[in-house]
């Protein structure tokens, strides 16, 4: 089947150039908080474009992604940990984790793979509902990956910090994944399995119509998606190196349908668009009240306000673009047709 | 175009030049710190950066900085959140920190401390006290202002045995950090070692907001305990002290330095806030706790409007001399330089005296702890202890 | 080929939307399906295409019993459909929606796209090949859905009002296309359309229903003249000397 | 013990209701779900903090936040849901979640992050001793209200006519409106309603709990949501029987379950959830006929 | 014909009057141009097959069609941009095609309802109830049973009855025939007759089933497509229009 075509070349190529560019810019700046931030960008594309992969397709709205970010950083993080560490951290573990420390790049993808496995488990029978039970049900599902992580202590630590993983993933490698990732979501957006999931979206009657079976269509997709969350928090495991349940709850959820949101959930392009965009909000908040706390000008605490502008900048958009600013076209289809004019 | 282009590269160069000379020239000590201003965090960190704002400016004003250097603090907001911990850590180190300040407890103030030790820089927790926070899982630059939980946890465990003579208790564990989980497990070791006796150990989680089924369980035992030693965080402990009162369960409550918040002792209030016992870093009340505390108290009276309510200002405070002491007897902020001095000095602080060991040996922390006990609702000081044989960690 | 339903009954809660309704359509014929408001038609449509189960009755193509197939899985065993309400894929643009459609069939990839452009060529849709179907009027629409429906391969095509909202043009034109569709693409079609002049015109045999049940079959003129026909879409009382 | 445990059962099961019943009624009618509800409780908790030093009476500040819960779940109503009502179930998901943090977020910028004191009256912690049951006074109080809430609401529904017009309305709105009820009033009632409800059972939440802080509305959010699953979506009678299902499979957890198991509750029910959502999404009561979403 | 229209006009006052309506539902476009006017007292019966835009005519009247151009005026006032409640208010009624009672309430609840407009003046609402259940008797008898567990006919005559309720000018009737049985329809078209005899309302009426509507119709209008294609009085059309022509074409 020939899958990639003239848009996907160009939307892939876009992005090829756009993150080598980041990527200089980073150099060129060379500073340790901008690569940080770049880093984090990176893995948040994976994470979002993981979501758009089945949101974008399906339709339908998941909350449980950043619980299946949380248990590719859990599961990377036990494999990877060094050994020694493990006495600090995990009192109670299991002793056939106790000797096994991977090395942490190999963790991540286990992580990834186990993170699909528990996804196609759980999820399978949730992929018949629609509209307001399908995002219920993986809000539930959210919850249920939440109170397991917070009440397994043996594995997890409980509710306190998870720390002492190998810090392992540079912007280099980041940027590969994330580059790996938005090649898999073009080419399965314009597959087979895409496109009758996207049919699917549009009119499930009419879908199913045509011989598509929607629920496996779906469950391919969260597997899918299940399984990039769990690289981007394997990703983001080693990054941050120290991090807790809370990391992986409704703040983070609200953040990754922020993005995706904005961007626009139908198209890939959508999905970095709104990674970059919220980060870069998000960046500039953040240096806003630095600069006010280095200024010592004005001691009026900032709390919150970033979390304040973002969901009214939400609210707005849902008002006035619902669909995010990429709706339907990826930005290889407008570059094909800038070129085709000339 | 190519005009406005040149002009937008010069402009870009010229602030990078700028900030790189900012950087590199600047003159004063920045102290940095990645306490948390908000979330659970909070009740325990604002105190100390309050603390610590004091200590600058009466550095800066009485004894002209640290080493003939101005001395800067600026605390980024850690948010209770051991990852912006570490963002705020790497951001002042980047600005040129040369001492971090960590957030009071071991979850949220390790990143700090890991980020202070990749950068050489010496970290110190406001008072953390688990012996998680040790030169053993974070570096040899690290170190805690705290008594260890070993030391807290057998100084109440003897207060109850010894003092009071409770011969039973029941021992509520928060889950929430390894503060919580430590003093509880230490508490456990040390008053099952000098003879008591513990009827019932139970779980809970911050912010459950519901204790009904651990007193199920509590009603279950035949007997009641002498003392209820309560390891847990934040408002929560006046939540489930509320929960047993109205239960009907009247044992004295016992717990660690966490008690030590206003906000704590409010929610408790008149009716709930007597027979409540507990241990942590110092006296602020009067020169009991110290001969220098009055003086403290006037200084921070003078530049916050209000006096100190908890003994976690005096943490902030003393992280900032410790450190301007240290600095001195080095004679350079670098890391390891000061860290050698921390080691081989005792010094004397508002929190008692302190003594560190190597860093082979953890940074192990000499430290005496305060008692203080609560009648309804307002704290009295019981005196200084020194447990004589504390669990190892 | 053949497409046969025997004596389908369907059950809704204290109403029953079909009596007992058999009828078969063969490849290359064009079976109208009429009857007023409410009589059943879609009901039956919808039983054939999958999305209801019959209470009782039995489906068959040829030999085969389907009555307890999926509707993909009868998109498989030869069975297209368009619907009442339109449903074209809105985000997907014209050849994409035809497109899915086609990934069900037996054919391989090249196949399958070569085949795809004959239909959209075939219902003139070549103009607007690369436009969102969001975009489309309703008259495009309604071709689409058709067009998709044939690009599965179907032995039997089910339409479901094809013309409804389209203008008299609109309609003639579909109306050539469609009556040549069978012998060109070698399939039967079941139609159901309220426009009665188009349904006359384009269909080899009638099928009538009222209130579930069926109250005529068989040619064109012999059923326009049915007295039970002209009540149920008159009502009682009708003079035929009016006819 | 068994007599404590019915108590606790009630107790906590009448709050349960009461919340479930707020967040029911804005949803039979939209067929949207409110996540912005839960910071009802939150407006509660704030108010009654901030009208702290204020030398009225306690009860005239519970009064003045149940009013300013009803004046927050209306406007709810005209920034979550108006805008986006007729766009899609997702987007008014969306909107009511942004807007709850929103609130929560202002919470903390205006207020702190810190847990603050609520003053309650000191009668309500007053331990009550009878037939071999120990209990605070709040937990009988809590029961009183809300039967006394349950019977006023029931009555309402069924004699007046805007309650009659809610009722109608969450089964086919566009007919209400044809009948010459206005949407709005229709609309804007169930919001005062459900802000009401949420207002009283978080009056009663904060003498439980005592305290304040920007994540204070989740819990109760929570609650609402998986008593509504168990109960039935579509119906008042559904919700309120979810919410003492939820706090009789709570607490028997609570005494029956050892301490290991025991923090794994909340995957327990939230399993629960989904296998409603699955095998019988309509919930344990069917509720009215499913009328057309405008 | 036009010239009679326009006598007629003059003659008898003019309740309602559609010109050049067009209702969309997304891209279909359900009625493409209508023009017609009820005058008062008048029973105006609009035929056609199904998917004719019959219903849609109604329902934009009613205010509930989301997109519509032209213009629907009542007693002179241009009510096209009005809000359902609002047009109720004016005084015109409608019960819709599926009845849309509410199931889960009881009969006198729906009745109840259907006199909102008049709930503060409670002797009028009694007073309208009881004209109801004098009209319809079958309606007193199920007075407090859940409206859900009636039959078919009695649930449309519960949904005229209601729509009688707001004391409307003018009665918005579609389809009233749909899915009864033939002796109900006769029954239900009885109380119609009744209706219109004791009342003197003006009705305007949807149906496929063009003999029953035409024998209590003065006049009508024959849609196909979305547009009139001709109209004129009852008797007349009743005599000498070719139905089959209309309903099945050539």
């Amino acid at each position: 089947m020939k899958i990639i075509n003239n848009e996907n070349t160009f939307s892939i190529l876009f992005f090829l150039i756009l993150f080598i560019i980041i990527y200089f810019v980073n150099f060129f700046v060379g500073s340790a908080i901008f690569e940080r931030t770049v880093t984090n960008l990176f893995i948040y594309i994976i994470l979002v474009v993981g979501l758009q992969v089945f949101m974008g397709n399906s339709g339908i709205l998941s909350f449980a992604h950043i619980g299946f970010m949380s248990i590719g950083a859990y599961s990377s993080g036990l494999l990877s940990m060094p050994i020694k560490m493990k006495g600090f951290v995990l009192r109670d573990l299991y002793p056939i984790f106790e000797n096994v420390a991977f090395d942490p790049i190999l963790s991540i993808l286990i992580g990834g793979i186990f993170t699909a496995i528990i996804a196609a488990i759980l999820t399978l029978p949730l992929m018949r509902l629609n509209d307001a039970a399908a995002v219920i049900s993986s809000f539930a599902l959210l919850m249920v990956i939440h109170s397991i992580v917070v009440g397994w202590s043996a594995v997890t630590n409980g509710p306190r910090t998870f720390f002492g993983l190998p810090k392992a993933t540079t912007l280099e490698i980041a940027l590969i994944f994330s580059f790996l990732t938005v090649i898999f979501a073009f080419i399965y957006k314009n597959s087979k399995f895409g496109l009758l999931l996207r049919a699917s979206r549009d009119n499930d009657i009419a879908a199913e119509s045509i011989g598509a079976n929607i629920v496996y269509l779906r469950w391919f997709a969260i597997i899918a998606s299940a399984f990039l969350a769990g690289i981007a928090g394997g990703l983001w495991g080693h990054f941050i190196t120290s991090f807790s349940p809370k990391s992986f709850y409704l703040k983070e959820t609200f953040l990754v349908i922020s993005m995706i949101i904005i961007g626009g959930s139908f198209t890939v392009t959508g999905a970095i668009a709104g990674a970059l965009l919220v980060t870069i909000g998000y960046e500039f908040l953040r240096w806003t009240e630095k600069v006010i706390k280095f200024s010592d000008v004005i001691t009026f605490e900032f709390i919150g306000l970033t979390e304040i502008v973002l969901s009214i900048t939400i609210i707005i958009f849902l008002i006035t673009k619902p669909k995010g600013l990429f709706p339907f076209k990826e930005i290889g289809d407008t570059i094909n047709k800038i070129i085709k004019k000339e | 175009m190519k005009k406005n282009l040149s002009k937008l590269c010069i402009f870009v160069f010229s602030t990078i030049v700028f900030f790189s000379w900012t950087t590199l020239y600047a003159k004063e000590v920045l102290i940095g710190g990645a306490a948390c201003e908000t979330g659970m965090q909070a009740p325990l960190d604002t105190p100390g950066i309050n603390g610590a704002k004091v200590a600058v400016k009466y550095l800066n004003d009485e004894k002209g900085g640290i080493l003939g250097r101005p001395v800067k603090f600026v605390n980024l907001d850690g948010k209770s959140d051991p990852v912006t911990v570490g963002n705020s850590a790497l951001e002042v180190i980047a600005q040129g920190a040369e001492f971090i300040i960590a957030p009071c407890d071991f979850d949220f103030g390790g990143p700090a401390s890991m980020a202070a030790q990749d950068a050489g820089i010496v970290g110190m927790s406001l008072c953390a006290s688990d012996p998680l926070f040790s030169s053993w899982s974070l570096g040899d630059k690290q170190f805690t202002l705290s008594m260890w939980n070993t030391t807290m946890s057998a100084t109440a465990a003897e207060f109850a045995y010894n003092e009071k003579g409770w011969k039973t208790a029941y021992v509520v564990t928060d889950q929430i950090i390894a503060y919580t989980r430590s003093l509880s497990e230490y508490f456990l070791v040390h008053f099952d070692a000098i003879g008591g006796k513990i009827l019932l150990e139970d779980t809970y989680t911050n912010g459950d907001n519901d204790f009904s089924a651990q007193l199920a369980r509590l009603k279950a035992l035949d007997e009641e305990p002498d003392v209820i030693f309560i390891s847990s965080y934040g408002i929560d402990i006046a939540l489930i002290t509320k929960t047993l009162r109205e239960a009907g369960i009247t044992a004295p409550i016992l717990g660690g330095d966490s008690y030590d918040d206003p906000s704590v002792w409010e929610a408790l209030g008149t009716k709930f806030g007597s027979d409540v016992y507990f241990v942590t870093h110092t006296w602020m009340g009067s020169a009991e706790g110290h001969p220098d505390m009055p003086e403290f108290v006037k200084l921070y009276t003078d530049y916050h409007g209000s006096a100190p309510d908890t003994a976690f200002v005096a943490t902030g405070w003393d992280t900032v001399m410790l450190f301007a002491q240290a600095a001195e007897i080095a004679g350079t902020t670098d890391g390891a330089a000061v860290a050698k001095a921390l080691e081989d000095n005792e010094f004397n602080l508002l929190t008692g005296d302190l003594d560190y060991s190597n860093a082979a040996d953890g940074h192990y922390p000499y430290k005496a702890a305060a008692l203080v006990g609560l009648t309804e609702g307002n704290p009295s000081f019981l005196g200084w202890r020194n447990p004589e044989n504390p669990p190892a960690p | 080929m053949k497409l046969s339903c025997e004596k389908i009954t369907v059950d809704f809660v204290g109403l029953r939307a079909l009596d007992q309704v058999s009828l078969s359509v063969k490849t290359k014929e064009i079976l109208g399906l009429i009857g007023p408001n409410g009589s059943g038609k879609t009901t039956l449509l919808n039983t054939i295409g999958g999305q209801l189960k019959p209470t009782k009755g039995n489906i068959f193509k040829d030999n085969l019993d389907i009555t307890e197939f999926t509707p993909q899985h009868r998109v498989k065993n030869g069975l297209a459909r368009s619907f009442q309400i339109v449903r074209t894929f809105d985000s997907l643009n014209v050849f994409e929606n035809i497109k899915s459609a086609s990934l069900v069939s037996n054919m391989n990839y090249s196949d399958k796209i070569k085949f795809c452009d004959e239909i959209i060529s075939y219902l003139n849709l070549d103009r607007i090949k690369h436009v969102l179907a969001n975009t489309l009027n309703y008259g495009d629409r309604r071709r689409v859905e058709i067009a998709r429906a044939m690009a599965t391969d179907p032995d039997f095509l089910l339409l479901d009002e094809p013309a409804a909202g389209m203008n008299d043009d609109e309609s003639e034109i579909l109306l050539t296309m469609l009556r040549e569709i069978p012998n060109k693409f070698n399939l039967g079609i079941l139609i159901i359309d309220h426009d009665m002049s188009l349904i006359m015109k384009l269909c080899d045999r009638l099928h009538v229903l009222d209130s579930g049940k069926t109250i005529a079959e068989g040619l064109v003129d012999q059923v326009k003249t049915h007295p039970d026909v002209v009540k149920a879409y008159l009502g009682e009382g009708f003079k035929n000397e009016n006819a | 013990m068994f007599l404590q445990y019915i108590v606790d059962v009630l107790s906590l099961g009448s709050l349960y209701a009461l919340f479930a019943l707020g967040l029911v009624l804005v949803y039979g009618i939209l067929k949207l779900v409110n996540f912005a509800y839960g910071e009802l409780v939150l407006v509660i908790g704030y108010s009654i903090f901030l009208l702290k030093g204020s030398p009225f009476p306690w009860f005239f500040m519970a009064g003045t936040a149940i009013v300013m819960s009803i004046v927050f779940s209306i406007f709810t109503d005209y920034v979550a849901f108006r805008p986006v009502r007729e766009k899609s179930v997702t987007a008014v998901l969306i909107t009511s979640f942004a807007f709850a943090t929103l609130l929560q977020n202002a919470a903390l910028l205006l207020i702190s992050a810190k847990p603050k004191n609520v003053p309650m009256p000191s009668f309500l912690s007053d331990s009550v001793q009878f037939l071999g049951v120990i209990t605070p006074v709040r937990n009988l109080i809590s029961i009183f209200v809300t039967f006394l809430c349950l019977i006023i609401f029931y009555q309402f529904m069924k004699r007046s006519t805007l309650g009659l017009a809610m009722r109608a309305a969450a089964t086919n709105f566009n007919m209400t409106r044809m009948l010459g009820i206005p949407a709005n009033l229709v609309i804007t009632s169930a919001f005062a309603m459900s802000g009401l409800l949420a207002g009283i059972a978080g009056t009663l939440w904060m003498s439980k709990i005592a305290n304040v802080f920007p994540g204070v509305g989740l819990e109760p959010l929570l609650i609402a949501f998986i008593a509504t699953v168990i109960g039935g979506m579509r119906s008042v009678h559904g919700a309120v029987l979810g919410g003492f299902i939820l706090a009789f499979i709570d607490m028997s957890f609570n005494y029956l379950l050892p301490q290991d198991i025991l923090k794994f509750r909340d995957v327990f029910t939230f399993s629960i959830v989904i296998l409603i959502l699955l095998i019988r999404p309509q919930g344990l009561v069917k509720g009215p006929a499913t009328g057309i979403r405008t | 014909m036009l010239l009679k229209h326009t006598l007629e006009k003059d003659l008898k006052m003019r309740m309602l009057e559609i010109n050049n309506l067009q209702v969309n539902y997304g891209p279909v476009i359900a009625v493409k141009k209508v023009d017609l006017f009820v005058n008062q007292g008048e029973t105006v019966v609009l035929l056609g097959a199904n998917g004719a835009g019959k219903s849609s005519t109604l329902l934009s009247i009613a205010g509930v069609a989301n997109k519509l151009l032209g213009k629907v005026e009542f007693s002179g006032k241009d009510i096209t941009k009005f809000s359902p409640e609002k047009i109720l208010t004016l005084g015109i009624a409608t019960v819709p095609e599926n009845r849309d009672i509410f199931p889960d309430l009881s009969v006198k609840e729906n009745l109840v309802l259907g006199g909102y407009i008049n709930r503060k003046k409670n002797n009028i609402l009694q007073d309208t109830i009881e004209e109801v259940y004098n009209l319809f008797p079958i309606l007193s008898e199920r007075n407090s049973q859940v409206a859900g567990t009636l039959s078919g006919g009695e649930q449309q005559m519960l949904a005229i009855g209601r729509a009688l309720m707001s004391k409307p000018k003018i009665l918005l009737l579609d389809e009233p025939s749909l899915g009864l049985a033939p002796t109900i329809v006769e029954k239900i078209y009885e109380h119609i007759e009744q209706l219109k005899k004791n009342t003197n309302l003006t009705i305007l009426l949807v149906e496929q089933h063009a003999m029953k509507a035409l024998s209590i119709a003065d006049r009508v209008y024959f849609l196909r497509l979305g547009e009139i294609v001709s109209s004129g009085k009852a008797s007349d059309l009743k005599e000498k229009t070719d139905f089959k022509k209309i309903y099945f074409g050539e």
